[in-house]
């Protein structure tokens, strides 16, 4: 393998590990056992020789912003994951790196967690200004997460641009089975009742069953969207008019691609496509249920 | 309940193996136990109180402390490295650094001989700088640091062995130097494997007696020439009988028994929490 | 480009480290290397030729045979139930088990004269069916296995606890007895433990020498009275001096460490299939 | 901990485990790692001191019955996680226990080899006569798998009976919570075309998107079944009317069950209850895709 690394237009790819400016968070954490929470997050200021009372006010900073700071004097054991993964977030951000390096960061925590923390990293990167590179199997993740999206297979980047790009003009078969069977949209969650929120997807505004509010990111499963020739009356929610724009064959199932605006992806079966008459063109009902919107 | 269960599972394989187990548990520790309860504590007092035992014993406890500082300074690096990198060859050099171990003391005696003797590249090396070694305490520091340091560098290593590499590379990653990262975070995390590999060294050490009839028979300490303790125990056996060396084999064995069993269960104890 | 990588991340910390491990990998190897070598062939060959070195070399490596069986059939049980069972006081046990590689050598030898001399409890036992241990080669044996088995008994006993417990209970759930599942399950497992515990305890057991000096100094073999060879070496050494007591150090340390480090090597090969 | 354990009206709490007749499936399948395939599976054989021939006939016998005969010959550390499995299955079963005992056996396994298992554990009930015991944490599977189905909450039995029993009368909200929220049926899938079949589930024939031919058991999630007043010519290849016979609250949401017969449960949200008017005894239109049914 042959290649260089540069970071801010500097070749590191020679450079030793502490002059490279790239903090890395790994999946299993790596939390120094020996050191309590707060000593963890010190660890890359006191080898920069910060000042002592520098380090307390970066470190309550940092602590405040991950909402940690109870958890200052705890030894990494007594942590739960979700927590373990803040404080490694904490100490890798504390040291201002050019680039935050996350491997897999996600993948160990149980899926309520991972949503909180999804949502937590989307707020950090929102406030500081550090590079990110978030190394997932997760597609909806890094749609979710990306500015920029990288598919890798077998080593080599298949596609790279921005998770619409990939998404919607997916460049290989390879990237297109990966990205096709998914509806993912951002949006604003405003309250409309406990329990449920409306979202506004590019003017189509979604009825969603969730707590959260504010920014989120809407997925839907092709298979859970109902296709019509006429509107239902029914307990679906979610009914939207659009055109049906591609039509692709995968085994004894279609995927539909219906154009609302936005691209929404069906998932039905040949028996439904001959009695519908489905073909590229034709005007069909989308229905969903507001309880078949996962939100994150 | 659980003590019932026990018993119903008791049966003939479980007979035999506590009958053999016993038998050589009693083997082992009959010796001990007996020779540690043969002299009154009057008897030891005394014997504790003679001058040649007194020097010989504060001697070989100071020498074995010598050596197994030594041994950390150059054993620790020594051991960080085996358990860091892989090398061709890497199998046979861990083989070779325990042979020590297994060579008869004797043998290990006159192999140092062969080194530090005056005429020998060591010894001469060594001569110019105004350090020898044969029947000084330089010699007996030598001979018991041959025989017990690696003990002190395989558990080290495995010590180094256990400790997860991506915690030293977050360190780095994080702006720590090499040194730091090793001050601050491999050595913290190793810690109990060094104190144990020490104690062990520093007990192997006291109790060497083949090499160092060999290279440092008595050597000058405090205007004195005492023997160390393995050496007088000896020697009073061979001039004066067993009776005359039994309470300074009892001295011995109680004084290296407390203080392996207190610090190793000092350590073992750390490990649970 | 592996290798240039190493050499680019090469500093001060690497080369400190490097430095004092080479001070002690010199400081290990040189003694043996150089004894290996500071005998021509030939005057080995001669030496082993000696009636005295042949019959002492012989002895040793028998006697250290016998010690060494006996060790597993008394001490694998006793590692065994170490490994599988849990009890108040065991941490104490484990270090009292230990104690004979601590305890000084000559110390060791009185220790064992207390128990196994003719008036003494085992002694007096072992009379009685015609056994005697002081200067015999059952005390050779007694002195050898005392000082080692604490090896094979520590290697074992970890083998055995790396051993999942739930293989021996499937093996009982499919109808096995409990020595069909030792012997088919627990034994072949740990076998590579047990192994490198005995090749371990054979090594220490050769190089012992001060509680032989004691218990048995020269013992009746094969019709002569030869003395094992750590104790030989000493004789030649303290009676004709270096360069008498040279050959056959050499002879020792080459069998020894030709043994131990093929055999070695031979079950850490084992390891990587 | 008090209590005793009969095996054919015989007391075994104080036997020693080669006398229990109770064979165990541990979840890593615990294969002897330095025994062949052929020779684990001997093994309790070989302890029971039977004749080579007999040996070799019964582990031919088995290892066709579970296809591994082209596996006798390999170590286990070169198997795959189902094939181990398949392997601790033989050794255990070719010893004719009296009781399996099934640890979790499929939760270390990935979705398709579970699947796949699931099938075989199946097949296996069916062809020996012996009483198996499976633990496991999906309540799809103990439903899809067992006879009678014991519900353990803190060390403590809830609920036993048979698999409908436990999902149509919960006997506490610990069980109905564990129970309600699956439409698990079990069905017979008949060939309609390729990727297709037709399942009957007590006079209601389902069409299902799958490949299985047989026995199988189907389930469909509450939030994929959409609920209207009226039939719907949409692209849900199943569609039936019902009467609702329960409506229950879990926050936000609703679970409402519709009887057909047999009974769906459905999930809601309150809107769609106060736009359709959901109560009891309400006529209603259940509709779900063919490819919304999942089938094992």
């Amino acid at each position: 393998m042959r290649g260089s690394i540069s970071v801010n237009h500097k070749d590191i790819t020679r450079s030793v590990p502490e002059k490279r400016g790239i903090s890395i968070v790994y999946q299993d954490q790596m939390l120094f056992p020996h050191l309590t929470v707060k000593d963890n997050i010190a660890f890359g200021l006191r080898a920069a020789k910060c000042a002592k009372q520098e380090i307390g006010r970066r470190i309550t900073e940092i602590s405040e912003l991950l909402r940690i700071d109870h958890l200052l004097q705890r030894r990494p054991t007594t942590l739960s994951g979700g927590e373990k993964q803040k404080v490694a977030l904490a100490r890798a951000l504390v040291t201002e790196p050019a680039v935050l390096l996350l491997d897999e960061p996600l993948s160990a925590l149980d899926p309520h967690t991972r949503e909180t923390m999804q949502q937590e990293l989307a707020e950090i990167h929102r406030q500081l200004d550090v590079t990110i590179i978030h190394v997932t199997h997760d597609f909806e993740e890094a749609v979710a997460l990306g500015d920029r999206v990288a598919v890798l297979n077998q080593g080599e980047i298949a596609q790279v641009g921005t998770p619409q790009d990939v998404l919607r003009h997916p460049a290989s078969a390879f990237v297109a089975d990966f990205a096709l069977s998914r509806n993912v949209f951002t949006a604003n969650a405003e309250h409309v009742s406990e329990g449920y929120a409306s979202a506004d997807i590019g003017g189509l505004t979604l009825m969603v069953a969730t707590d959260i509010r504010g920014p989120v990111h809407l997925t839907v499963r092709p298979e859970d969207i109902l296709l019509s020739l006429e509107p239902l009356h029914s307990s679906a929610r979610n009914a939207f008019q659009g055109t049906v724009s591609e039509i692709l064959e995968r085994g004894s199932v279609l995927y539909v691609t219906v154009t609302v605006p936005p691209d929404f992806v069906c998932l039905i079966t040949s028996h439904a496509r001959e009695e519908l008459g489905l073909q590229e063109g034709v005007r069909v009902w989308l229905h969903f249920k507001a309880t078949a919107i996962h939100a994150f | 309940m659980r003590r019932t269960r026990t018993w119903v599972r008791f049966n003939t394989f479980g007979f035999v193996f506590l009958i053999l187990a016993l038998a050589m548990l009693v083997f082992i520790l009959t010796p001990i136990i007996k020779t540690c309860f043969s002299s009154s504590p009057g008897t030891i007092w005394k014997t504790l109180l003679d001058d040649d035992v007194y020097l010989s014993i504060l001697m070989t406890a100071f020498c074995g402390l010598l050596a197994t500082m030594v041994g950390l300074v150059l054993g620790v690096p020594l051991a960080y490295l085996l358990a860091r990198h892989d090398f061709c060859g890497k199998r046979l050099l861990e083989s070779l650094i325990d042979v020590p171990i297994v060579i008869p003391h004797s043998a290990a005696g006159i192999a140092l001989l062969f080194v530090f003797g005056k005429q020998q590249i060591f010894g001469q090396f060594f001569y110019e700088i105004g350090l020898r070694f044969v029947d000084t305490m330089a010699g007996v520091v030598v001979a018991m640091m041959f025989v017990s340091v690696p003990f002190l560098i395989d558990s080290t290593r495995d010590g180094f062995k256990s400790v997860d590499v991506r915690l030293e590379k977050v360190a780095r990653s994080l702006g720590a130097s090499p040194w730091r990262t090793f001050w601050r975070v491999s050595l913290p995390l190793t810690w109990r494997s060094v104190v144990s590999g020490s104690i062990m060294m520093w007990a192997r050490a006291i109790s060497e007696f083949g090499a160092i009839l060999i290279l440092a028979y008595h050597v000058p300490f405090f205007g004195e020439h005492p023997a160390v303790a393995p050496v007088l125990i000896f020697e009073r056996f061979n001039n004066f009988g067993l009776d005359a060396a039994r309470p300074i084999a009892v001295l011995v064995i109680v004084i290296s028994l407390i203080a392996f069993v207190a610090l190793r269960m000092l350590t073992n104890k750390e490990e649970g929490t």
